[in-house]
């Protein structure tokens, strides 16, 4: 039954830099990809996951150092390889798709050149094949309106677009081997679903091996065929899948299978006699991108008559397909861009008249959870500073500050040695942590969490979701929550709002919306939520 | 040597001339380019006796007031029409008006008359000495009246293509490049000019400039266009020969405006400790490469009744301090105000200022560019200041004006501007510009050097000798007192 | 602080850049003490060679004044000059380009505008008019050199600035409540760093061959020694005596090369991805 | 992008009126009288004849009159006349500017590419012995004075070589035409461009090594390598396009700055160009004239302004335009 493995880890140990948290990101790994198999690795944020995969494609940071073990591809180690060597196997024979999908594209070429280049890279193609080539494949991980696409620059897409465009670029080649670094992260489950629906089929006919980075269990449940579950850098539980989820060996894996979240929303308590916190009134906005010289404007309707509002106390649930307008909504909110129409009301302040000064004094009241972890730190404040700087821009004592920079990073479960870090030095689900310790800083009155949770782990997920819900519970905190985990949307919202091509299609309480989804497109996104058929994991 | 006809002679001309209508702008290289296009009356030997030029002959009546010109016959200006009488009423009446120096220098003129068209008359008010030196192409341009007359000159199309009667005819002009001059065919001295055509380089830079010269791209560097440093390199090249003459005419005398009329320099013995306190052999040696002499006084050795019977002041800083003592001076800050016009002047300034310090003056220099030294000269804002003038052949032209109360002026760059003012020299200086004959106006003159020369009224430096280097093949470019300026007329190359 | 001097040190080029301004500093400050004569002084027979008499061991000009000398007090006209005017066009420039870039629309147009007025004029010839207007003197040189010099250093923040301010980080920012001056001095401008300071170090050089220029023209400072007034003074004699130029050149080169260095150090020093372990 | 165009068109005009304005004053007040100056060069300095050329240049009117005069000139494209050059302002710029156009456009370009080629050399072999030598002989160019340089070139390749010749924009009475006239151009213009484009190489080369290392370590770069570009055009496509930015900046601030920036380089060469022109303007207080080379940089370095901008835009997608 098993096949020779196409690519082989030993052993695998990689150091960290002084001051790191630890000494080695990877101690000991080994793992075995075979043709035609899907490996999921999973594991807690920081577990050393993505050092994994980027050992694997020879890309790891220079700071970090492998320091014994080794990779073994078609009978030679990887490790051992030159420049020439990994530049040829690098795209045709092992592909990766990366973690973070804003930083992860150039920002100054058109997508649809950045997806040529892969061909570019090996000598295929005529450059007329290369666009042709790449448009196909625009439309094969689902791009909506490809040609459009192929044309744009990456800020001009939502992440789950960039995602996909991520996706299409590594499968371009088929490679022998996927290293897929939490390539559905960012997307709505629909979108998902095409996408595990394309790695399987690939994989499956191209006879791919691929290692599938992830901490959503139910992908897990839908894909692998074989786990991995990887702890501060060590392996704690390897087996098939099957023998994985239904008979976890390791305390850990138990408790990580134990912190899925269920599909059945709990029973919630109605909330209509609050006060409204957040009241959005009639919201449009057009991104206009002027095409050029000569050609047309581009247009795209992000938000069409949005309303809706939160009350005191309570979660509403905003998803939808990925490129719908959700962050576009959260950053209208939040007043980062200017709406065409509308109105958003803070309590009693109309938050769409002030401006300056007045505009500034209101913003701690409302804050946002980024949904680029990365791109929304700044790569040379260190993490304290980072926290700290709003409590003390509104005038708290900077020790009291960075005393609660410190209980917020325990809070999402980093040690306190965090706060002298910077950015860069940290893995993708912790700087999702630093960016929720960040907005709970100033302890606002409402929270926007633009997929705040999409990129940890189930376990810290699982604390992060009871954190929200706490503090939800104890400082009265209303929340717009941006997801495409409808998972996570059971557990925390009370009411969600379905979005649509910019226009809100459904909005219901949450048993409601799950019990009797009333759109057509509502009922889709229900359908393709991932590890349905699976038996629920304990709630 | 027979001259040899043909051939085409690259010259440098520095700074490029802002225009080459003479009778309109006047400065040192439009008279040089223009100076072979237009003509005058009359030309000056190295001597600074008059020559024939457009007037063939000239005779002055008993009582030195009635000046009679017989003009050449079969003269034309380029464009073929004959050069008569009536040119020569038209131009004096146009310089009159454009031309500072031919308006001072005809004021004497009582009238102009010409009785016929190859005959002109210059009546004068009063006997004027130097009357036959203001005829020089430079001084006295003759100007097409057929092409000006009538017209709005400054807007005049002839201006940018001058037509003249001189030996060489404009041709082109590369604005920044170079101006081409071409041999004027119906030239009236027969087999002149000898030269096919001459070619003036626009070349800024003097560095620059000297390697034109040794790369071969031009022949001839006219006094002043390289820097004296570069002159002993140049000159020992092959096939280079140098002349300090040519400067007759003009010699160039440099000083240092000393302000008469307040603070320390306004007594007598300071003016006199400064000149005792500059070494100005030093300056000739070093800054000007041992070229020019030290001055003597007010007058260039080569102008007329030249005297070197004046009291003497050779390097002494003692005596120097002994006068500075006398005179009381206690350490007042004097204001040095150099020129601007490229390193040697700034040397110099340099070394004076280290001379004067030397002697226990406190000196400081005050910078500006040429324009600003000129306002602050004219608004008599200095205390000292370096200049060099030229002084035109005879000391009524020349000297005179720097020294006489009546050329006290605020506003003005030259004349009087150090503000002495002795009754003695004015009237020995209009006593000398009309007396007759020419051993009274000699007495007249040498007194007078005597007297400046006690008084110090600015510090005399050096007689400045701008050499012209050329290769040797190059012949009889100079051949009279003004030099380059009308030179290609008699050159002739030896190929 | 401490950690950054420490990563400065870390880096070769800081070192050596920092030993070479200290060295120049150190001259500038105290040669003049250990060389009481003044350089203006005719001591020896002009152009005499650099290297034979110990006395005047670099050579003398061409009024027999000592190019050592010269090179010892010239420091430290040259360098306040090169400093002072790029600190002071760097400290217009930058809050200029900032503010442009940052608040973009209505304040950008004006700024801009008001930056072109500077950045249009032939710099040598406003610099010029301006010191013959102010008079010359080393602090109407040092002004006239910043008003000059800023408009490219307010132009390259602005670009930069421009980029930066749709960064996320910047949003974060904005939303948790931070005034505009906090964003741009601690989010936007360590992230525009290091362009502007290759330019700022550049910026001495083309500062110190200016007041050259000036001097050339009779607008420098005639009462002060410079190595930009020595360069230009020996430049018509350079075919003779070469010395005269290339000593206080090199001098000006060393200096520039120092600051590039320095520039490169403190760039290192201050990027935190190379900060933890140097290379 | 048109509406954008045509609105910074617009302003520009506007700033360009203001420029003339507030540099008709600031010319004024550096001391100096052009009528002085001429009459010094004259060598007659009395008053009459001061006064004459003051009524003729229309200095005796008072100065709010003469800007009058002037910016009503300016207006409808007369940038008046000369006093020194006794000709029309725009005719002696417009003889001018094929020539400066022609060698700062030739320099610019040469210091760019070799600038942005050493640069990310430089940046590529970081920390390198290449990378020093880089660096040292950049500044080597950028802080030697530049008619050192250019002397010496002339010494070497005029004197010694004799490959070049060393003045003047074309060889003087050849009257070649055609290509041949093209060739001897070209002979004429390579020393000064290349002195000149090696002064501002240092700046793009420092500018662009500094931002290629920052550029260096962004995830997107590690995407490219993922895909197996090779280093080269990792280096070219990736980095060096994103690093671009400041160095067009700089490009545009510089480009403008050229027109008029190269008074010595033009010096030495005896190029006939503005920059000359400008110089000589000043010196002689020839206030016309120069308010013209003013009006006509200020209109160039606005032209590139625009451009820059233009290529920003082409360089970086993320910058809208302000509308
Ligand atoms: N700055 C911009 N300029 C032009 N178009 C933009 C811009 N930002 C977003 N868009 C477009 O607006 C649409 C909505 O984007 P938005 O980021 O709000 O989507 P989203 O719902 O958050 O998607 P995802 O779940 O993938 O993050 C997308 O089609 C995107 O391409
Ligand atoms: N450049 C770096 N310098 C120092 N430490 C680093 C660096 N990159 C990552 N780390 C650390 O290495 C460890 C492993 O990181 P890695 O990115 O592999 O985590 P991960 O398992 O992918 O987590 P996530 O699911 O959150 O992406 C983390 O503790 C992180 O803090
Ligand atoms: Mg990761
Ligand atoms: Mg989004």
């Amino acid at each position: 039954m098993t096949a020779p493995p196409a690519v082989s880890i030993k052993n695998l140990q990689i150091a960290l830099p002084k001051g790191a948290e630890r000494a080695f990101a990877v101690d000991g790994v080994s793992l075995d990809l075979r043709p035609g198999k899907i490996v999921c690795v999973v594991g807690e944020s920081g577990s050393g996951k993505s050092m994994c995969a980027h050992a694997l494609m020879g890309l790891l940071p220079d700071t970090v150092n492998v320091t014994s073990g080794e990779i073994l591809f078609e009978g030679r180690d990887l490790l051992k390889l030159d420049d020439d060597g990994w530049r040829d196997l690098r795209g045709r024979r092992l592909a990766m798709i990366f973690q973070e999908p804003m930083t992860a594209l150039n920002p100054l070429m058109r997508i649809g050149d950045q997806m040529a280049e892969m061909f570019e890279a090996h000598g295929l193609l005529t450059p007329r094949e290369r666009r042709a080539r790449a448009l196909a494949l625009a439309r094969e991980v689902g791009l909506p309106d490809p040609e459009r696409i192929v044309r744009a620059y990456p800020h001009q897409l939502s992440g789950g677009q960039r995602q996909r465009a991520m996706i299409a670029m590594a499968l371009a080649l088929e490679p022998a081997v996927l290293v897929a670094d939490e390539p559905t992260t960012a997307l709505d489950v629909t979108t998902q679903a095409q996408i595990l629906k394309l790695i399987r089929n690939l994989q499956r006919n191209r006879n791919m091996a691929v290692m599938f980075i992830t901490h959503d269990f139910g992908v897990v449940a839908d894909i692998a065929d074989q786990v991995v579950v990887l702890r501060h850098g060590k392996v704690v539980e390897e087996g098939p899948a099957a023998s994985v989820f239904d008979e976890p060996q390791h305390d850990y894996t138990k408790a990580l299978l134990a912190a899925v979240p269920s599909m059945d929303p709990p029973v919630r308590e109605p909330l209509d006699d609050q006060a409204r916190a957040v009241e959005v009134i009639g919201l449009d906005k057009t991104y206009v991108t002027s095409g050029g010289w000569f050609r047309e404007d581009r247009r795209v309707d992000a938000a069409r008559e949005v309303n809706f509002n939160i009350l005191k106390g309570e979660t509403l649930g905003l998803v939808g397909e990925s490129g719908s307008g959700k962050s576009s909504v959260a950053r209208l909110v939040m007043r980062l861009i200017e709406a065409d129409r509308g109105t958003v009301r803070i309590g009693e302040t109309d938050l769409t008249q002030l401006s300056g000064k007045a505009l500034r004094t209101e913003r701690h009241r409302i804050q946002m959870i980024f949904q680029d972890p990365f791109a929304s730190l700044n790569p040379r404040r260190k993490i304290g500073h980072i926290i700290a700087d709003g409590p003390i821009a509104a005038g708290i004592d900077p020790k009291v500050a960075f005393e609660r920079a410190r209980d917020l990073l325990k809070m999402v479960g980093l040690d306190a040695g965090a706060l002298e870090r910077y950015p860069h030095e940290f893995s993708g689900g912790q700087r999702q942590r630093i960016g929720i310790a960040r907005a709970l800083a100033l302890e606002p009155e409402i929270i926007v969490a633009d997929e705040a949770v999409s990129a940890l782990d189930v376990s810290v997920q699982a604390q992060v979701l009871r954190l929200l819900e706490d503090l939800k519970a104890r400082l009265g905190l209303s929340m717009l929550f941006i997801t495409h985990d409808l998972r996570v949307a059971a557990q925390i919202c009370d009411r969600i709002a379905v979005m649509q091509r910019g226009a809100i299609v459904e909005l219901k309480p949450t048993a409601q919306l799950f019990a009797a989804p009333e759109h057509a497109y509502t009922r889709e996104l229900l359908a393709a939520v991932p590890g349905r058929k699976e038996r629920a994991p304990a709630a | 040597q027979e001259p040899k006809t043909g051939g085409v002679i690259n010259a440098v001309i520095q700074p490029e001339p802002p225009g080459l209508m003479l009778a309109m702008v006047q400065n040192g290289p439009v008279q040089m380019v223009s100076g072979n296009i237009f003509e005058g009356l009359l030309r000056y030997s190295p001597k600074l006796e008059p020559l024939p030029e457009l007037a063939e002959s000239w005779t002055v009546s008993e009582d030195a007031k009635t000046y009679t010109f017989k003009l050449k016959k079969g003269v034309t200006w380029h464009d073929g029409k004959p050069f008569t009488a009536a040119d020569v009423l038209f131009s004096i009446e146009m310089l009159k008006q454009t031309h500072a120096r031919a308006r001072n220098n005809l004021v004497q003129v009582d009238k102009v008359e010409a009785p016929d068209d190859y005959t002109v008359v210059f009546t004068l008010k009063q006997p004027f000495g130097p009357f036959l030196g203001i005829f020089e192409v430079g001084s006295m341009p003759m100007v097409p009246k057929h092409l000006y007359d009538g017209t709005d000159w400054k807007t005049n199309p002839y201006n940018n293509a001058p037509v003249g009667t001189g030996p060489f005819m404009f041709k082109e002009w590369q604005k920044g490049s170079f101006i081409r001059m071409v041999k004027n065919p119906n030239y009236h001295e027969k087999g002149k000019p000898y030269l096919d055509e001459v070619y003036w380089q626009v070349i800024p830079d003097a560095a620059a400039r000297s390697v034109a010269y040794e790369t071969g791209k031009v022949d001839v560097l006219p006094g002043g266009s390289v820097e004296n440093f570069d002159v002993p390199r140049l000159s020992k090249l092959k096939d280079t020969c140098v002349t300090g003459a040519g400067w007759e005419f003009f010699s160039p005398l440099a000083w240092l405006w000393l302000n008469n009329r307040q603070g320390p320099l306004a007594d007598k013995r300071v003016r006199q400790a400064i000149m005792y306190a500059i070494d100005r052999d030093f300056a000739k040696d070093v800054i000007w490469n041992g070229l020019g002499k030290v001055a003597t006084g007010p007058s260039a050795s080569t102008i007329k009744y030249y005297t070197a019977d004046v009291p003497k002041y050779p390097y002494d800083p003692a005596k120097a301090k002994a006068l500075l003592k006398e005179a009381g001076y206690k350490g007042e800050k004097i204001r040095l105000l150099p020129l601007a016009y490229g390193e040697t002047w700034q040397r110099w300034g340099e070394a004076v200022k280290q001379n004067l310090q030397d002697v226990g003056m406190t000196i400081e220099t005050i910078a500006t560019d040429v324009a600003g030294g000129n306002q602050k000269i004219g608004d008599w804002d200095y205390d000292i200041a370096f200049t060099y003038l030229y002084q035109y052949g005879d000391p009524a032209l020349g000297v005179g004006r720097n020294y006489v109360s009546s050329a006290i002026a605020k506003g003005q760059v030259f004349n009087n501007v150090e503000g002495y003012s002795n009754p003695e020299i004015d009237k020995l200086f209009a006593d000398g510009a009309v007396a007759t004959p020419d051993s009274k106006r000699k007495e007249i003159y040498e007194k007078a050097q005597k007297i400046l020369v006690e008084d110090v009224p600015v510090a005399w430096m050096l007689e400045l000798q701008f050499p012209t280097i050329m290769r040797c093949k190059v012949k009889n470019l100079i051949t009279t007192g003004i030099g380059v300026n009308d030179g290609f007329k008699d050159a002739w190359l030896d190929k | 602080m401490k950690q950054f001097w420490k990563s400065m040190l870390r880096s070769p080029s800081g070192v050596i850049g920092l030993i070479i301004l200290l060295l120049a500093i150190g001259i500038a400050v105290f040669g003049p003490m250990l060389f009481p004569n003044s350089p203006w002084r005719m001591v020896q027979r002009p152009f005499l060679p650099p290297f034979t008499l110990s006395t005047v061991p670099l050579g003398t000009d061409a009024l027999g004044r000592d190019v050592f000398a010269g090179m010892i007090f010239g420091a430290r006209v040259s360098l306040l000059v090169g400093l002072v005017s790029t600190l002071v066009a760097l400290v217009v420039g930058v809050p200029i380009g900032a503010m442009a870039g940052y608040f973009g629309g209505k304040v950008d147009d004006a700024l801009m505008r008001f930056t072109e007025f500077f950045q249009t004029i032939p710099s040598f010839a406003l610099a010029i008019v301006l010191v013959a207007i102010l008079q010359p003197s080393i602090y109407s040189i040092v002004a006239s050199i910043a008003v000059v010099s800023w408009p490219p250093v307010a132009r390259l923040v602005r670009g930069e600035v421009l980029s930066l301010r749709t960064r996320e980080y910047v949003q974060a920012a904005v939303v948790t409540g931070q005034s505009n001056t906090w964003i741009i001095l601690r989010e936007i401008l360590p992230n525009a760093l290091s362009p502007v300071i290759v330019l700022a170090s550049l910026m001495v050089a083309t500062a110190i061959l200016l007041e050259s220029s000036l001097a050339f023209l009779g607008l420098g400072d005639p009462n002060l020694i410079s190595w930009g007034y020595m360069v230009g003074a020996g430049r018509t004699v350079i075919r003779q005596a070469w010395w005269i130029t290339v000593f206080p050149g090199v001098a000006i080169l060393i200096s520039v090369l120092g600051l590039n260095l320095i520039g490169e150090g403190l760039n290192d020093a201050l990027n935190p991805r190379l900060s933890r372990e140097g290379r | 992008m048109l509406s954008f165009v045509a609105q910074r068109v617009v302003k520009g005009v506007i700033v360009l009126l203001a420029i003339v304005v507030l540099n008709f004053f600031l010319i004024r007040l550096a001391p100096g009288d052009p009528a002085v100056v001429m009459a010094g060069e004259a060598g007659a300095s009395d008053q009459i004849f001061v006064k004459q050329l003051r009524e003729k240049f229309g200095l005796d009117k008072p100065l709010p009159e003469q800007l009058f005069i002037y910016v009503k000139g300016v207006v409808t494209l007369d940038l008046g006349f000369s006093f020194r050059q006794q000709a029309p302002v725009s005719k002696l710029i417009l003889e001018r500017l094929p020539a400066t156009l022609l060698l700062t456009l030739t320099a610019f370009a040469i210091s760019l590419m070799l600038g942005v080629l050493f640069g990310s050399f430089a940046a590529r072999f970081a920390g390198t012995f290449l990378d020093t030598g880089i660096t040292v002989f950049a500044l080597i160019f950028y802080a030697m004075p530049i008619f050192w340089v250019a002397l010496m070139g002339i010494l070497l390749f005029s004197v010694t070589f004799d490959w070049l010749p060393s003045f003047g924009y074309e060889t003087v009475g050849a009257n070649l035409t055609g290509l041949a006239h093209a060739v001897d151009v070209a002979k004429h213009l390579i020393m000064p461009a290349m002195t000149l484009g090696l002064f501002f190489m240092a700046t793009y080369t420092r500018m662009t090594r500094a931002s290629m290392l920052e550029v260096k370590r962004l995830d997107f770069v590690k995407t490219a390598r993922a895909k197996g570009l090779s280093d080269a055009v990792i280096q070219r496509r990736h980095v060096l396009r994103n690093a671009l930015l400041p160095v067009v900046t700089l490009a545009g601030v510089h480009s403008g700055t050229l027109i008029g920036g190269a008074v010595i380089t033009e010096t030495v060469f005896a190029w006939p160009g503005i920059g000359r022109l400008m110089y000589d303007a000043l010196l002689q207080r020839d206030y016309n004239l120069l308010l013209g080379v003013f009006v006509i940089c200020s209109a160039m370095v606005l032209i590139f302004n625009l451009i820059t901008d233009l290529v920003y835009r082409l360089v970086d997608p993320r910058i809208e335009f302000a509308s």
